[in-house]
């Protein structure tokens, strides 16, 4: 990774006098890494740059930009930040004109960590590392092989764990909504906990997800209670793409599926009655 | 966050009776006093039930209940609110409480009229009012939007339909787009010779209409020309329309006949001609043709097909010809639509024991109609195949292709009269044996009983049976039938047979419908709004039907819903201007985040973005209500008036707590 | 210039030790982000914890000394709050002895805080007389 | 044998008023769907469904115009798209995706909606009560 | 805590949680739990109400509250009679075994069934499951301690942990949670009548001459006031100024009514926070303070682990770090030794002053994150868990301890047991996370939970409202019926000042600790 480290740092400072700022990781107090706003004034702290863990870059984005919507900025970006970028544009959330997207190819360990099927980035001009190939996803396949009473008391099980923080929602650079549906007791009862069975949270939020998900697994990570709920985001993507042909983050004009008529053979392939 | 707190309202319910419609299986007393009682916590404070709501007693029973107890919410059970939403929204205006404020729940055709337990039907009865109640209290008044009328409508299909359609507004003042298919106007009726019960000359009655149409002010006539598209809403469409080339420029043509005389393409004319009758590569349907001017068949003109010939220019007086004539697309801008897009023939050859297509001297009803005419293609001459012998013995054979269950359901209505008059005709042109094959004669029009006896007693030979098969035999046709009346089979020689085809829509009704926004029934007619009382209007505001293309019709019906159409839409004009859908979509501005979802999924691009704010702005007059942009937005954002998650869930939660109240009452 | 920084710091919301990040932008709180590789909390938050930004610019926060003058709490300098408060801790100390002071240090505040309140109250007044809701 | 509690979702234009037509042909179905009007079948967001299913009931059913005849055009195109996906979901957390149906009946099709009914009532009956298989 | 957070995913093979509603009091630390569980760990849960973490563990009961000693008794009595305890560590590191095997030979499962409602069944697997669960960690909140009894409760679990050889190991140990976020460092630092910084008696002389010697004056050699005796004593005008500095004993304190009365009483009431709280509403000054974002300063977790709190922002509007409000008024009242310039200033002179943090300082915390104490030396590496070979006092003592019903039992008028607690969304008396909008919206109104049973039984059908009184007070508020909760016993959180559970509560304190009986008093609730 030192070689990684050492390119990332001399690609950010070639980078660094055209922009306001370049957001990366960086290490803190304790050890502990957050994403910076790293600017030419204070190139010094370069020194502290991070590649791992990875975190929310494009989370942060979002703030920044909430404030400072025509900054001029850098942001390094791993496959799946670069796909949450990608959707952030296509939702109208950011200019890409303003925006330098550094690549972070992961590595072998990094990309298994995360069971990510694409690991590299695919837009960005400016890129580090070496991409490598997709890897696996067994957690996936283990669940998705499951009969339906044991999904029933697989998902029963998770959902009992939840503990209702919202740190899935809060940590995905897909959630930038003013306000959220999972935040109205129309959708979602407030207050209790254990949710009831099957959680509504869980449900909407992973019906939000549709063509949305660009599987960075941060609200896996973040989750205090352990819930593979990317293991839903990442079955109906996968479906997306077989009914509706559609991948998030993949392109930067495809429009959301669900917003769109049905085109040839999709209905066919949706699996309603004829 | 929105405002969760159930607001406190005062709602009254009234159960309707419906005579025994509903009364005789629910049991409405039980329903209204347990309405009273357990659903007084949901803000119910008057619980009736009455004989019939929707007479003027039980809408005033209403009002006074509005005004004396204050009622700020009204559900109703009763009927589809198909049926008496307006009704009853209308009696709530009156009291004072807005009629968004109204609910009504349909505990006839969704409960009494399909369920058979009377306790079952009474506990559904319970729960949808429960739902409508907890529904209601949700609602919120809603103010209409008007938009003005463009005066101008839009006629489609120019037989005798939408001629009368046509020439009824086009006498009012009010100008009108005539379009038609076909080169000329005239439809179906242009084809026949005489009409029943009258024997009245069809073409004497018709042409003065035709040429009325034709030179109208008001009327601007499009034949040879098809609606491509339809956009916008009642008041405000915008449709565009192919006027085909004709390859004659109108302005010059004088409907002199010099081309179709020189032209030396002789072409078997399927159409008007029913395939009796020949007619050239340049040609008007017949001699009356409005408008006078004529088409070149593209597919059989020898020049377009070999690149020589061009008499038709050469001899043109005028200079009228022109071969590089393109197809042209106009838009106009209509405020109303009467669709009177007429019927289809039954294809014979779809019944193969009749032998039409295999047996020469099988005749449709088509082919005879043109038979008898006199400027038809035997001049009137009722003959055989072979164009010279005259039929000693003729057998109508009626319901081809309808009440049959193989083919149409239905009862073509037009048939049984039908076939009397060709009866009559050839009585009167060969004075041969006539054998009438029918199921059941239906004559319920003015004059149409008198008009049988009359048949009758010209000798025409009745026979109450299914043909079941027609064959060749001893030098002529065989019909073979069960005579019911008697009870035994019979096998009759004659030398003709006509078949009296069934009316079906049109092959491409359904493609049409689509086109205007409008339904089709099982049988592809065209839907109007309701089957008694609104019988030309149809579920899009602004769109109508008359004629044959809502279901089989003879000439006086077919005339009678042209005019009533043009009567709806009249009075559309007279209003000068309309309510609109004030259930449209709505943006919270605040809350919105400008991700343009919204705006990619509305099918009526109603809902625009506003770049400057970075937010989603719905045009109240393009939105229609659909809500598709609801289920798109993720935050919410969007709310569809009427019809909001609260009020849905509302009524959701009514329903499932009456339900789950009944579980848990029967397990104790 | 952009001025964002992520402060690493402690959950003030139970006894757990969660650390986050507090989320500046030009100076206003804006969110929280938690701190992955951290001992206690490994990136996770509950509910609190991801709000715990939420109340601190509340327009409720008292921004100035209060002191009640006609049974009314009224807006005063902090020199006049302060120098009431020592005269009628002196007043009251000299008066009915140091006991008759009683403090309660915040099982909310710092240890700095709580070191320097009980150090108050047994250097400066003289008592033993100190508690706090630990019990409670 | 339980008494199956059914939601039906009903577009106002095409579904609604084939549930009339059924009515005005006396034909007879079970009680249990509780049928609630709404604009189009494109209204019904995911969330609507779920909400019915956290309510206690056993199936939603959602009936829209037949794809090419909704009176918005393509309302319903888009709940032919959102629909599957949901079902998907139901599938993957382990919730019978049978108890979710879609289906389009125009308002001529009163026999198709007395079928339709019948057979989702009994799919629905057949299964166990919805609360019960989550507890 | 003996023992360290992370220690309970990758050690405790059992877990014994009582009267901790864990998920919802200490989330981050149901989550080692969570992990453990998945990695084969059983979890057992007792507890009046089958909350989060019951849902989900491998053994949940309810049962009655204040029920505890006799609980405990009734395992010890499985174990022993079973011989399913740790010999060795008994006879090495522990004395008086023999009184309490005695003792507790009288607690058979039957008859701890009939007082606690624990089926006799259910206590033996759960004592089984205990002992041959080592290494086994007990983890309890205030479900232990806030009783007349609770220093018994405290005494019982550690007997338990003793009797299997639990403590001092890695993964095992006595953990209480402690309930607010420095409760631990207000300890630590001194904030009690009784000990001066790090636990060091004030009745010691050479402990005020030590503290005299570094600060000039120290306190007088005998122990001071709790909380409770403060506002009694203000009625009696023995206690005549009060300064109260982020506290609010007007909705945390049991009895509410009695608070108020005692608060008017006090002739001077300084109160420093950051809102204007129900406290501060009755205060004659008050002085704004500022939240943590707003300073430095440092926290001690339940753990003992010492974290550093960072400043964010400048504090709002003319509000002051506390620690200089502190240091401003002893200038004023002329003293020295309050000239800190900044809070690693202070940390310096409790580093010197407290044995257990001499090697806390903010140059190792910036590097290191955390530590935890005894930490005695810059170069100590912090102690994860404690006793470890050798128990503060030398031999771990076990104490015979005989069942004690609680203070207030319910009868005919109050037929219910209520007992108070934490929300997930909500923290104490709701001063902060009732102004976050997020929190509010979740549970933005008190309510009391109620077996269905019971519903019916009071006719609450369909009424959204009750009013719950006892011998002290009534409050109205909202209810939830739920089967979660065992019959007889109702349940409020206690954050809600308009609604104040505290209204209602017993201010009868165990005898020892001072601590109230929050968790049981009698109640009855009436629809309206």
């Amino acid at each position: 990774m030192t070689d990684r480290l050492t390119t990332l740092r001399k690609t950010i400072e070639n980078v660094l006098p055209n922009v306001e700022g370049v957001l990366a990781l960086r290490i803190g107090p304790g050890g502990i890494t957050a994403p910076h706003l790293f600017s030419k004034e204070h190139s010094e702290e370069l020194d502290k740059l991070a590649l791992w863990p990875k975190e929310p870059v494009p989370d942060t984005l979002k703030i920044i930009l909430r404030a400072h919507p025509d900054a001029k900025l850098a942001i390094v970006c791993r496959g799946c930040e670069e796909r949450g970028i990608v959707e952030m544009f296509k939702h109208s959330q950011l200019n890409l004109d303003n925006l330098t997207l550094i690549g972070l190819q992961c590595e072998q360990d990094e990309a298994e960590f995360c069971r990510c099927a694409k690991p590299f980035t695919v837009h960005s001009k400016l890129t580090v590392g070496e991409p490598i190939e997709g890897v696996p996803d067994p957690l996936t396949a283990k669940i998705e092989a499951m009969s339906q009473p044991e999904k029933q008391a697989f998902w029963k099980q998770e959902f009992e764990h939840c503990i209702k923080c919202y740190g899935c929602r809060n940590i995905c650079p897909q959630c930038f909504c003013n306000i959220c549906a999972l935040e109205d007791e129309t959708w979602v009862e407030t207050g209790r906990l254990p949710m009831p069975n099957p959680s509504m949270y869980h449900m909407v939020r992973a019906m939000h997800m549709t063509a949305k998900c660009v599987a960075c697994r941060e609200c896996e990570e973040t989750c205090p209670a352990d819930i593979p709920m990317a293991v839903h985001f990442r079955l109906i993507a996968r479906d997306v793409r077989e009914m509706f042909n559609y991948e998030p983050g993949a392109s930067m004009d495809q429009k959301p599926p669900q917003l769109l008529v049905l085109e040839e053979g999709e209905y066919e392939r949706s699996g309603l009655p004829h | 966050m929105k405002s969760k707190k159930k607001p406190q309202e005062r709602v009254g319910v009234y159960i309707c009776h419906c005579g025994s419609n509903i009364a005789g299986v629910v049991n409405v007393e039980d329903v209204s006093t347990w309405a009273g009682k357990e659903l007084e916590k949901e803000g119910v404070v008057v619980a009736r039930d009455y004989k019939f709501m929707c007479s003027s007693l039980g809408q005033e029973l209403i009002e006074k209940d509005i005004k004396e107890q204050g009622l700020t919410r009204v559900v109703v059970a009763a009927c589809s609110p198909h049926l008496h939403e307006p009704t009853f929204r209308n009696a709530c205006s009156r009291a004072g409480v807005n009629p968004y404020l109204f609910e009504m729940t349909n505990i006839r055709e969704q409960d009494s009229w399909v369920t058979t337990d009377k306790l079952e039907a009474t506990k559904k009865a319970k729960s949808l009012v429960s739902a409508a109640v907890g529904r209601v209290v949700y609602q919120k008044p809603l103010e209409s939007l008007f938009v003005p009328i463009d005066p101008n409508v839009l006629v489609v299909g120019g037989g005798v339909t939408g001629i009368q359609a046509a020439l009824e507004i086009a006498n009012s003042g009010q100008h009108v787009y005539l379009v038609e298919r076909e080169p000329s106007i005239g439809g179906h009726m242009a084809q026949f010779d005489k009409t029943f019960p009258t024997l009245d000359c069809s073409a004497c009655i018709l042409t003065p209409k035709m040429f009325d149409a034709g030179n109208h002010k008001n009327i601007t006539m499009l034949t040879w020309s098809e609606v491509e598209k339809v956009e916008g809403y009642i008041g405000n469409f915008t449709v565009t329309i192919r006027k085909r080339a004709r390859f004659i420029e109108e302005s010059l043509c004088t409907g002199c006949g010099v081309c179709w005389e020189k032209c030396p393409k002789k072409v078997v004319d399927d159409v008007f001609e029913a395939g009796l009758g020949y007619r050239k590569a340049v040609y008007t349907p017949f001699p009356q043709a409005v408008p006078k001017y004529p088409v070149i068949d593209h597919e059989n003109c020898t020049y377009f097909q070999k690149g020589t010939c061009k008499a038709c220019e050469k001899f043109c007086p005028t200079g009228a010809i022109k071969f590089d004539q393109q197809d042209e697309i106009l838009t106009v801008k209509v405020g109303n639509i009467i669709l009177a897009t007429g019927y289809d023939l039954f294809d014979a050859r779809k019944i193969p024991n009749y032998g039409y297509g295999r047996l020469p001297n099988v005749f449709t009803s088509l082919e005879f109609e043109r038979m008898t005419n006199a400027a038809g293609p035997t001049m009137g001459k009722v003959v055989l195949r072979d164009g010279v012998t005259q039929p000693k013995s003729v057998a109508v054979i009626h319901c081809v292709g309808s009440r049959d269950k193989n083919y149409h359901n239905y009862c073509s209505s037009i048939c049984c009269m039908q076939s009397l008059k060709f009866a009559h005709l050839v009585k009167e042109k060969t004075g041969g044996d006539v054998y009438q094959f029918y199921i059941d004669m239906r004559t319920p029009g003015k004059s149409y009983d008198e008009f049988y006896q009359k048949i009758i007693h010209e000798g025409v030979n009745m026979i109450r049976g299914k043909v079941a098969e027609i064959i060749e035999g001893e030098g002529g046709l065989i019909v073979q039938a069960e005579d019911t009346l008697v009870g035994k089979q019979r096998r009759i020689p004659v030398d003709m047979v006509i078949l009296s085809a069934g009316l079906e829509s049109r092959a491409d009704a359904k493609e049409v419908a689509q086109k205007f926004g409008i339904s089709c029934s099982a049988d592809d007619w065209f839907i109007e709004r309701h089957p008694k009382l609104d019988p030309v209007a149809t579920m899009t505001d602004g769109v109508f039907v008359a004629g044959a293309c809502q279901g089989p019709k003879d000439i006086p019906a077919s005339v009678a819903q042209g005019a009533a159409a043009a009567a709806r839409v009249l009075s559309i004009i007279g209003q000068g201007e309309i309510e609109i859908e004030a259930a449209t979509a709505m943006v919270d501005e605040i809350t919105c985040v400008g991700c343009k979802q919204c705006v990619a999924s509305c099918p009526y691009q109603a809902i625009q973005f506003l770049e400057e704010k970075g937010k989603a702005y719905v045009q109240e007059a393009l939105c229609k209500g659909c809500g598709t942009c609801v289920g798109t937005c993720l935050p919410k954002s969007i709310t569809l008036k009427h019809f909001t998650d609260e009020q849905i869930v509302a009524e959701m939660i009514g329903a499932m707590r009456v339900m789950k109240s009944f579980e848990m009452t029967e397990v104790a | 210039m952009i001025d964002y920084k992520n402060v690493l710091t402690t959950c003030p919301y139970c006894g757990t030790g969660c650390a986050l990040h507090l989320q500046v932008l030009d100076e206003k709180l804006v969110g929280v982000l938690p701190a992955k590789n951290h001992v206690v909390s490994e990136g996770g938050l509950c509910i609190k914890g991801w709000n715990v930004h939420a109340f601190v610019n509340h327009p409720d926060r008292l921004t100035t000394p209060l002191i009640r003058k006609n049974g009314k709490l009224e807006e005063a300098t902090w020199d006049e709050a302060l120098t009431l408060i020592a005269d009628k801790f002196g007043e009251v100390k000299t008066a009915s002895g140091p006991d008759s002071v009683a403090i309660l240090t915040s099982a909310k505040c710092t240890n700095e805080e709580n070191y320097l309140l009980q150090k108050f109250a047994r250097a400066v007044i003289g008592t033993n007389n100190v508690d706090h809701c630990a019990r409670l | 044998m339980y008494e199956p509690k059914i939601i039906g979702f009903l577009c106002n234009w095409c579904s609604y008023r084939g549930a009339d037509t059924a009515g005005m042909a006396r034909m007879k179905y079970p009680p249990n769907v509780k049928i609630i009007r709404v604009p189009c079948s494109g209204r019904i967001s995911p969330e609507l469904v779920l909400r019915s299913f956290r309510e206690g009931a056993d199936g939603v059913i959602l009936l829209g115009c037949h794809i090419g005849d909704c009176h918005y055009a393509t309302g319903n195109h888009r709940t032919a798209k959102r629909m599957p996906v949901l079902k998907k979901l139901m599938e993957y957390t382990g919730i019978e995706p049978e108890r979710l149906y879609i289906n389009w009946v125009s308002a001529a099709e009163g026999e198709k909606f007395t079928t339709v009914i019948k057979e989702f009532t009994e799919t629905i009956s057949a299964l166990p009560p919805f609360v019960e298989t989550m507890k | 805590m003996t023992n360290s957070i992370p220690e309970f995913e990758t050690d405790t093979n059992c877990f014994l949680i009582i009267g901790s509603n864990t998920s919802e009091g200490h989330p981050l630390i149901a989550t080692r739990v969570l992990k453990a569980q998945k990695r084969g760990a059983k979890v057992i849960v007792l507890d009046p109400r089958k909350n989060q973490i019951g849902h989900w563990a491998d053994i949940f009961h309810t049962f009655r509250p204040g029920s505890d000693v006799a609980i405990f008794n009734g395992l010890m009595n499985v174990i022993i009679s079973e011989s399913l305890q740790d010999e060795a560590f008994i006879a090495e590191r522990t004395e008086d075994f023999e009184a309490l095997k005695t003792l507790v030979a009288e607690y058979t499962p039957e008859k701890v069934a009939e007082i606690s409602g624990i089926p006799a069944d259910v206590i033996r697997e759960i004592a089984r499951t205990y002992a041959k669960g080592k290494p086994a960690a007990i983890l309890y909140a205030m479900g232990i301690t806030q009783h007349t009894t609770g220093v018994d409760n405290v005494k019982s679990t550690s007997n338990l942990a003793m009797l299997c050889g639990n403590m001092g190991i890695l993964g095992g140990g006595v953990n209480p949670l402690r309930g607010q976020n420095n409760v631990q460092g207000a300890c630590d630092m001194g904030g009690l009548p009784n000990v001066y910084p790090g636990y060091q008696a004030v009745t010691i002389p050479e402990v005020q001459k030590k503290f005299q010697d570094a600060w000039g004056s120290a306190g007088p050699l005998t122990v001071g006031m709790t909380v409770t005796e403060m506002l009694h004593a203000t009625q009696e005008g023995k206690v005549r100024a009060l300064y109260v500095m982020g506290e609010n004993p007007m909705v945390s304190d049991p009895d509410l009514n009695h608070v108020r009365h005692c608060l008017e009483q006090t002739e001077f009431l300084v109160v420093q926070d950051i809102f204007l709280t129900e406290t501060a509403e009755m205060a004659h000054v008050v002085l704004p303070g500022t939240s943590f974002a707003e300073k430095d300063g440092t926290f001690s977790n339940t753990e003992r682990r010492v974290q550093r709190v960072r400043q964010a922002i400048k504090p709002v509007g003319d509000a002051k770090e506390d620690w200089i409000i502190i240091c401003e008024l002893a200038r004023k009242m002329g003293a020295s030794g309050f000239d800190f310039q900044s809070a690693q200033a202070v940390m310096e002179e409790i580093n010197k002053l407290t044995p257990s943090y001499g090697g806390i300082t903010y140059e190792r915390l910036e590097e290191l994150g955390s530590l935890q104490w005894p930490c005695p030396t810059v170069d100590h590496p912090g102690t994860p868990y404690l006793h470890k070979g050798k128990f503060s006092r030398g031999l771990g003592k076990f104490f015979a301890l005989e069942f004690k019903e609680p203070n207030e039992l319910p009868n005919d008028e109050y037929p219910f047991t209520l007992t108070t607690g934490r929300l997930m969304f909500h923290f104490h008396t709701g001063s902060m996370t009732r102004r976050s909008k997020k929190l509010d919206s979740e549970v933005p109104e008190a309510y009391v939970e109620i077996n269905v049973k019971d519903a019916g039984k009071i006719g609450l059908n369909g009424h959204k409202r009750v009013r719950v009184t006892s011998r002290r007070g009534e409050i109205e508020l909202g209810v939830r019926i739920t089967d979660d909760i065992k019959r007889g016993v109702v349940f409020i959180p206690f954050h809600f000042a308009e609604a104040a559970a505290n209204k209602l509560t017993n201010s009868a304190i165990d005898p020892v600790a001072k601590i109230p009986e929050y968790k049981v008093c009698a109640v009855k609730v009436e629809v309206f």
